[in-house]
């Protein structure tokens, strides 16, 4: 299987001059229980730097807990995830976070008391340096800081074009403008990896067209590894490098898209005959 | 021995009356997920009514002072009142509240206390004034005299009673279909809304309910130490018998209530003395706090769902 | 010509029911002088309440906001509550306006050197615990007959329950009698533990040292676990119809100190009831509790400020308001002896009181009553306090205020 | 597709649900809709399309009368349902006479079980246990996905389970009209599918009127009769479903069609044509 | 269109991040605080000045304190008056036992005390939520105030356990009248205002709100809720600690354990909703709200009622008025006065325009 894997990637790098690299995260038997739920169950799989990994699968398949296991929100009860080579222990959100991972939520959960700014001010936290009686004065260090960290942010807002909303609190924003800004949020801690959690979820395809756009800019520009969660079959088979497909919390398949497209376990758990 | 015993039991009967207060928050909470500060108040005023409506009765209908119709006459203007109040509660402080963050419905109760406690007493003055009911808060004589234990026979009444509610609203929680509507009101005003729950009605009836609890702790606790001002601060010994068997626990009221009475009676015995005394005012709510650290949602709480 | 006294009032929240009753008997006694004589010496009384809701912050508002009414100024200012005395307790001294505390407050202010401008009346909480072991050796045949003997404090476990212990352990140590300490926490409306602890070690006698709703729950209590209630001795605040109506058939026999009985059958108040009650004047919304503890306590307060002012107008001109200043000499040369009181249709309602220089108490007298189930029955004469000894630490512990302020203490030999 | 045939002869005199120069403001400040007519004919299913923020949803709630929930108010105009003004009603009364609203973004009362969830959904009707129990079978029957999780509380549900479940829960109210708010957001294509054909066969076999909001216009389209496209608070396009199917701007903008057919999202360029009515 | 912003335009970001980024409100703060630092001192009474004025503004800074706990995140607490007390007995104490301890430094002291001991209550937190919490937190204020009463070392071995406030004296100046109290009061509150507001517009104040509004999400950003919490429950307790020795020190003189009652943590608790929670100008209006409406319905009813009311009819009027202004307030406006002025000032940006 593993071998299997190695040489569809090969053999699918090259659009748009990325440059496909080495394993950085390796899941290996993974398997996670919530009392009597089996939300996943060993499951394998591996993400390379740079890809657009898309996990696919029907409702209640496992593919939200399987981000939330790799950015260490649940803590499988089997397996072994290797970061770089690393075997990971005792994983906490916020370490996922300092290891540069970043993610969006599939319920959007944006800090709904705070402005564009602010909520994407959040994200560049880890990158700050001053502490609290620095903030205390804001004078000098600490305005130097928010300042430099303030460009960096602004910079993220015109990429992702949302200048005219940034003074706005987000609990006003209309939904695809709030995923818009969640993208935004997670952008700013200038991640390595980034996982994505049904991103176009309640959008029209307009603005998913601008979606796949900036997905795919992010993953070309900065090389961002992406892993991506998407029922629009559209966009998943346009733009992955990779697909997982998830059913009942067990791995159907995996492969690049055309491979897992025309996989007949996929077709008849997921896909369906319509497509 | 005899005398842990003695301690132990006292302080049970005793969890077993503030886990009768606690049951009005309880009620509340799990029907709308507000935190009805004004329960203390609404206890004092239930009891205060209630024997308001004992003087002035005779007065009225000629009735002889302290008769049993008297007395049940007394508890039924009561009752409507109380049920009047929580009609009016729903309507006027409620309804233009809908799906206003819980803190802001919370404050709002607080808004509530002052105005009951002061209603209450414009009515019926503010004197202190002493409540029979009728049994005696003596030993139980065999009890005292084999084991040389003091149970008293009020607290068991009490208890019984405390006993017949919980278990009564606990069905009528857990399996009708008025209960059902009550929890989901508590997840979600609109969604409730929106599946046409009536949250008018709902509410009317779990606040008239919520009356009727803070009258019979009313009438319990007045009983115990007269009807006054006082009465309000029953509410300070049921929030850590709260907390303890779960905002949303109908049955950890009473769970709630014998732990923490049991343990703080026991603990001002026997840890007292050594600092001075006087421990009961914050070691329940201690206690409380080392049972929230391994269950952060009370014995019987419903789990605080956090999902991403 | 007028008098304002400012009264910083509480009539609503957990002693409401006392601020009613007090004020009422305040506010009545005030209005009759101003009915049957027309005022103190022609000058009327004025007055102003002021809803403090017993509460520190709300009560250094009244009494800003009072202090410069009427005339002269707010002529005395008494809180009724120990917090707010000690949060205007410096202010005064500024503002020259006496601070009149009966029975509560700072007990130490009883020294008149260091705090010329606070009196803490008839009797402090000192004296109150030394009467009543006093009386406790009374009943026991002999103070030499309380050696041995076990008394337990059951006391409410705040700064005001915890100034009997110095007293009372001084007294332990003078008399050998044990102490047995036992505190409830506010607000004592549960009392099951501390009960069971008396009902195993069987003190000879309690002494409530309670507040509000914890003197009905420990009569209650007590009956509840066999304690007998005329062993219980309660203290002038545990000591009225409030505490002894809501415990209903358990308070029978129960016996507490007061400054002031019960009942209506004195001239004091049938002159109330003629000049003011009979003309539909009058506080009190509840007539019957006319002639209860806390309204005759409230009379206490009223005849007290009254014969104040009479006694400031003797030396400074009579038929005029007088300042506070003025107010001040007039409490620090009150003397009420028993010629006054009968005058005064008191006799043996209060008693009788001797302010000085040296000494703002005047007294330090409590009488005891009994509750039958139905009212309170007066059961002794006056008893005095252990006056050398309660001297003695009022002095101590006002020399170490002083020192800690850096006071000098008035030198009285010089005072006229 | 073509379901406009029976649409239309369904079609009476008056409006079933009509929407006339509905203006909404948000918070006393907040003006949203400015404007909105719309019509629903009886037993027709009405697609209503539009960018993030037009105001879909804020149209839905205002007919359901959930809006006074979130501070919003109808400042003007009225809406009629079989000929009575129901701006007014609660929204206990509109369920009552069988206008119930879906809402986007699921809304399941975590606490609940998934069962208890449905069985709230009948709370305004009086019925035996047996045909309780028979509507709860046939919530099932839809969603046999719900089935299998029956007993967890919804709160641990996937998103997807719980789209299912507040779905199932307002078929359990036996409505005439529903309003469903993007009901395929976060549904798996099967599912979306599925969900679709549950409109379909509710609307021909039990003559439930639709209105949804929708941003999936591929499949809405398809299965609506009619459609009205909005943008920033106003209707700036109506027509039977199949004329908006073949629109070059819907096509373009809400299809991702364009003239060569459908587009890789890969390649999709930035820099578009402007929509024609908004020029 | 009196408060507009249109023609301001900022050119770097450091003029966008200033506290007040528009020219209106500068003038506007600029002027208030001129007329309060400058003006009140000469025109007001004593008895707005010690009555009114002091008391507001310390209760402002408590409520500023349980604010950015609150308010900015999210741990509902109802010891606030717990902290204020140890901020007094710890200022007390210091000044008392170290001989020259300075008096600002005594009172940053006794708020530092409070701080420590806030981290210590504050730690459940991490665990627990909501009114949970908020029940939790009556175990601080029942605990200290029994803590205080208990131990008499506190209160330098008082009988009463009241302490008396040493004369406040910074660089030789005693500050004895109602003026220099006042503007010694000002002059901290208005400091420590400006530094609350820096924070919670700063990282800091981002990782509050951020773990209030969502804490999962927060931590898979990177902040770490437990630092967050109890860096909020140190900040807040220090507010309140050091409004607690104002309160000793500037305003009464005098104060027991038994004054920081569970009273006096709810009426702070009304002062941020009934302002505006997660709102520093709401504390200032909170503060004067829920001081300033009892005396005013106080002196209200004695100006229309006179004596023809029985007395006890009006506490308890006073009482009814009291609550239902509450309610009242809650229903027009559930985000408090803050979010009332911010309205208005949207309609002012608007006016004459409906929209
Ligand atoms: N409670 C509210 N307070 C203030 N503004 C609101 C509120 N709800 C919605 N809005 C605003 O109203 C506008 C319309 O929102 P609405 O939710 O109706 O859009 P929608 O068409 O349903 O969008 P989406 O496709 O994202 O669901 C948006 O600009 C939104 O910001
Ligand atoms: N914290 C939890 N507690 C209990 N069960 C859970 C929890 N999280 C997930 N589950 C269960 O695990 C299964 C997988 O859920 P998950 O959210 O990963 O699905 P998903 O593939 O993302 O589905 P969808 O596409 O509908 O979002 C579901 O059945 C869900 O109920
Ligand atoms: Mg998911
Ligand atoms: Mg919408």
């Amino acid at each position: 299987m593993m071998m299997n894997d190695m040489a569809n990637v090969a053999s699918s790098t090259g659009g748009g001059g990325r440059r496909i690299g080495e394993v950085i995260l390796d899941l290996k038997n993974i398997s996670l229980r919530f009392g009597g739920v089996k939300a996943l169950t060993d499951i394998s799989f591996d993400i390379r730097e740079h890809e657009i990994r898309s996990i696919i699968g029907p409702n209640g398949a496992g593919k939200s807990s399987m981000l939330n296991v790799i950015n260490g929100v649940y803590h499988p009860q089997e397996g072994q995830i290797l970061f770089r080579g690393e075997p990971r222990q005792k994983m906490e959100p916020h370490m996922a976070a300092a290891q540069g991972i970043a993610r969006t939520f599939q319920n959007i959960a944006l800090f709904k008391g705070m402005t564009v700014l602010d909520n994407i001010m959040t994200g560049r936290n880890l990158k700050m340096k001053c502490n609290l009686f620095h903030h205390a004065l804001f004078f000098g260090k600490a305005q130097r800081e928010e300042i430099e960290h303030r460009k960096k942010v602004e910079e993220v807002i015109d990429f992702l074009e949302i200048q005219s909303i940034r003074k706005t609190p987000v609990g006003r924003l209309p939904y695809g403008l709030q995923k818009r800004v969640e993208l935004a949020r997670a952008l700013a801690a200038e991640p390595t990896m980034l996982l994505l959690d049904e991103p176009m979820a309640g959008m029209n395809v307009e603005e998913k067209q601008d979606m796949c756009r900036f997905i795919l800019d992010v993953n070309d520009q900065f090389g961002t590894t992406i892993v991506l969660i998407e029922h629009d079959m559209g966009v998943v088979m346009d733009i992955s490098d990779r697909v997982v497909v998830l059913d009942y919390g067990k791995k159907i398949g995996d492969g690049p898209p055309d491979e897992v497209k025309n996989n007949p376990d996929v077709i008849a758990a997921y896909l369906g005959t319509s497509h | 021995m005899g005398f842990f015993f003695e301690v132990l039991i006292g302080g049970l009967l005793s969890g077993v009356l503030y886990a009768l207060v606690a049951l009005g928050f309880v009620l509340i909470y799990k029907a709308s997920g507000v935190f009805n500060f004004a329960q203390g108040a609404m206890v004092f005023f239930a009891a205060l009514t209630f024997v308001g409506f004992q003087e002035v009765l005779p007065g009225w209908t000629g009735l002889e002072p302290g008769s049993i119709a008297v007395f049940w006459m007394a508890f039924v203007l009561a009752l409507a009142s109380m049920v009047v109040l929580g009609i009016l509660t729903e309507k006027v402080v409620l309804r233009p509240l809908v799906n206003q963050p819980h803190i802001t419905l919370f404050m709002a109760t607080i808004g509530l206390t002052f105005l009951v406690e002061g209603i209450a007493q414009a009515i019926w003055g503010n004197h202190v004034r002493g409540l029979d009911l009728g049994i005696a808060d003596e030993p139980i004589e065999w009890v005292l005299d084999s084991a040389d234990i003091i149970v008293s026979k009020f607290d068991v009444f009490a208890a019984t009673l405390a006993g017949i509610l919980v278990a009564s609203l606990a069905l009528f929680f857990q399996y009708t279909k008025v209960g059902r509507a009550l929890r989901a009101v508590a997840d979600d005003h609109q969604a409730a809304l929106s599946i046409g729950i009536p949250l008018q009605h709902i509410w009317a009836i779990v606040w008239a309910v919520a009356g009727f609890v803070a009258l019979v702790a009313g009438l319990i606790w007045g009983a115990r130490s007269g009807v006054q001002f006082a009465l309000t601060f029953t509410a300070l010994k049921a929030l850590p018998v709260l907390i303890l068997g779960g905002f949303t626990s109908v049955p950890g009221a009473i769970v709630g209530g014998l732990i923490i009475g049991a343990s703080e009676k026991l603990a001002e015995v026997y840890i007292g003395p050594f600092v001075g005394g006087g421990i009961e005012g914050w070691f329940p709510y201690m206690l409380a706090l080392l049972f929230l650290l391994v269950r952060p949602e009370g014995l019987f709480g419903e789990k605080h769902i956090d999902r991403v | 010509q007028e008098q304002f006294i400012g009264l910083p009032s509480y009539r609503v929240g957990p002693f409401g029911s006392n601020g009613a009753s007090l004020y009422g008997g305040w506010i009545d006694y005030m209005a009759m002088v101003n009915a049957r004589d027309g005022g103190v010496n022609g000058v009327k009384l004025t007055w102003e309440e002021c809803e403090t809701e017993y509460n520190n912050a709300r009560g250094v508002e009244c009494y800003e906001r009072l202090k410069n009414k009427g005339p002269t100024g707010n002529s005395v200012f008494q809180p009724l509550s120990t917090g707010i005395t000690y949060s205007v307790l410096e202010k005064v001294a500024q503002d020259k306006i006496p601070l009149v505390t009966i029975g509560y407050g700072r007990t130490d202010a009883a020294d008149g050197r260091v705090f010329p401008w606070v009196f803490p009346m008839i009797t402090t909480y000192w004296s109150q615990a030394s009467a009543i072991v006093n009386y406790i050796g009374q009943k026991s045949g002999g103070m030499d007959k309380l050696k041995g003997k076990k008394i337990g404090l059951l006391y409410h476990d705040s700064a005001y329950g915890k100034e009997s212990h110095a007293i009372i352990d001084k007294l332990a140590e003078k008399h050998g009698f044990e102490v047995q300490k036992i505190a409830v926490a506010n607000p004592g409306n549960e009392q099951q533990a501390q009960w069971l602890q008396i009902r195993q070690s069987k003190p000879d006698y309690v002494i409530l040292w309670g507040w509000g709703v914890m003197n009905a729950t420990a009569l209650r209590t007590a009956a509840k676990t066999g304690y007998s209630r005329d062993k219980i001795i309660g203290v002038w605040w545990s000591g009225s119809e409030e505490d002894t109506i809501p415990a209903g058939d358990a308070a029978k026999g129960y016996v507490a100190a007061g400054f002031n009985v019960a009942g209506a059958n004195y001239p004091v108040i049938k002159d109330i009831q003629s000049q003011v009650y009979a003309k539909n004047a009058g506080n009190m919304e509840d007539k019957n509790r006319i002639g209860s503890v806390l309204y005759n306590r409230g009379v206490v307060h009223g005849i007290i400020t009254v014969e104040a002012i009479r006694t400031a107008q003797e030396k400074y001109g009579k038929g005029k308001p007088m300042t506070g200043e003025q107010i001040r000499w007039g409490f620090e040369n009150l003397n009420l002896d028993s010629q006054r009181l009968a005058a005064l249709g008191a006799t043996g309602f209060m008693p009788d009181l001797k302010i000085s220089c040296e000494d703002h108490e005047g007294g330090g007298k409590v009488k005891f009553q009994q509750w039958d189930g139905t009212q309170w029955k007066v059961v002794s004469d006056w008893v005095e306090a252990d006056r050398p000894l309660v001297r003695g630490m009022i002095e101590e512990s006002a020399a170490a205020y002083a020192k800690e302020k850096g006071i000098t203490p008035r030198d009285c030999s010089k005072e006229s | 597709m073509t379901m406009t045939a029976t649409a239309s002869a369904a079609t009476q005199a008056s409006p079933y649900l009509s929407i006339n120069n509905v203006e909404v403001i948000y918070d006393h400040v907040i003006l949203v809709l400015k404007g909105v007519s719309l019509q629903v004919e009886k037993g027709s299913i009405v697609a209503l399309l539009g960018a993030n923020g037009a105001g879909k949803s804020t149209t839905l709630k205002s007919i359901s009368n959930l809006l006074r929930a979130e501070r919003g108010d109808v400042t003007k105009g009225s809406i009629e349902f079989k000929g009575n003004r129901i701006d007014q009603m609660t929204p206990n009364d509109l369920v009552r006479r069988g206008v119930i609203q879906v809402m986007e973004g699921r809304h399941c009362f975590g606490h609940l079980t998934i069962e208890e969830n449905l069985l709230t959904g009948s709370y305004t009707r009086s019925i035996s246990r047996s045909e309780l129990k028979e509507n709860l079978d046939k919530v099932y029957h839809y969603f046999p996905r719900l089935k299998t999780r029956r007993t967890s509380q919804a709160g641990y549900t996937s998103g997807g389970e719980q789209q299912m479940c507040a779905i199932g829960r307002a078929l359990m109210a036996k409505p005439e009209m529903i309003l469903l708010d993007e009901p395929s957001m976060g549904l798996a294509p099967q599912i979306v599918e599925e969900i679709f054909e549950i409109v379909k066969d509710l609307n021909s076999k039990e003559q439930v009127s639709f209105l949804l909001a929708e941003q999936n216009t591929m499949v809405a389209l398809r299965y609506a009769d009619f459609g009205y496209i909005m943008e920033n608070g106003r209707i700036v396009m109506e027509g039977a479903a199949s004329d908006l199917a073949t629109n070059e701007d819907v096509k373009e903008f809400y299809l991702g069609l364009s003239g060569e057919g459908r587009k890789s999202f890969r390649d999709v360029k930035h820099y578009r044509r402007r929509k024609r009515w908004l020029s | 269109m009196l408060y507009r912003e249109a023609g301001q335009f900022k050119a770097s970001y450091q003029e966008d991040q200033q506290i007040f980024p528009i020219r209106q409100d500068r003038i506007g703060m600029a002027v208030i605080l001129a007329f309060f630092f400058l003006a009140v001192p000469m025109l007001a009474s004593q008895y707005w000045l010690q009555a009114i004025l002091i008391p507001v503004l310390i209760f402002s800074l408590a409520a500023i304190g349980l604010n950015i706990l609150t308010g900015y995140a999210g741990q509902l607490s109802l010891g606030s008056a717990a902290f204020m007390a140890v901020g007094a007995f710890g200022a007390y104490n210091f000044i008392l036992r170290i001989d020259g301890m300075p008096f600002l430094v005594g009172v940053l002291l006794g708020g530092l005390s409070a701080a420590a001991v806030g981290v210590a209550f504050g730690l459940p937190s991490l665990r627990i939520k909501g009114f949970y919490l908020a029940v939790a937190t009556l175990a601080a204020q029942f605990f200290i105030v029994w803590a205080l009463v208990k131990f008499p070392w506190f209160s330098n071995n008082s009988s009463s356990g009241v302490i008396t406030a040493q004369q406040i004296e910074i660089l030789g100046f005693a500050f004895n009248t109602p003026e220099s109290k006042y503007l010694l009061t000002l002059a901290i509150v208005t400091v420590l205002a400006f530094v609350a507001k820096n924070l919670v517009r700063s990282t800091t104040g981002r990782s509050w709100m951020a773990v209030r509004d969502m804490d999962v999400a927060a931590e898979v950003i990177g902040i770490r809720p437990m630092r967050a919490k109890l860096s909020a429950f140190a900040v807040s307790s220090f507010y309140c600690g050091v409004a607690g020795a104002l309160y000793a020190y500037t305003y009464l003189g005098t104060v027991e354990p038994e004054g920081f009652s569970l009273d006096l943590s709810f009426r702070i608790l009304f002062m941020i909703i009934i302002g505006g929670v997660g709102s520093i100008m709401g504390s200032f209006l909170g503060a004067a709200f829920i001081v300033l409406l009892p005396i005013f319905l106080n002196v209200g009813m004695h100006a229309v009622f006179g004596s023809a009311m029985p007395a006890g009819m009006a506490s308890n009027l006073e009482l009814i008025i009291f609550g239902g202004l509450i309610i009242f307030f809650l229903i027009v406006e559930p985000h408090g006065l803050a979010r009332l002025w911010q309205l208005a000032k949207d309609k002012l940006r608007l006016w004459p325009f409906p929209h």
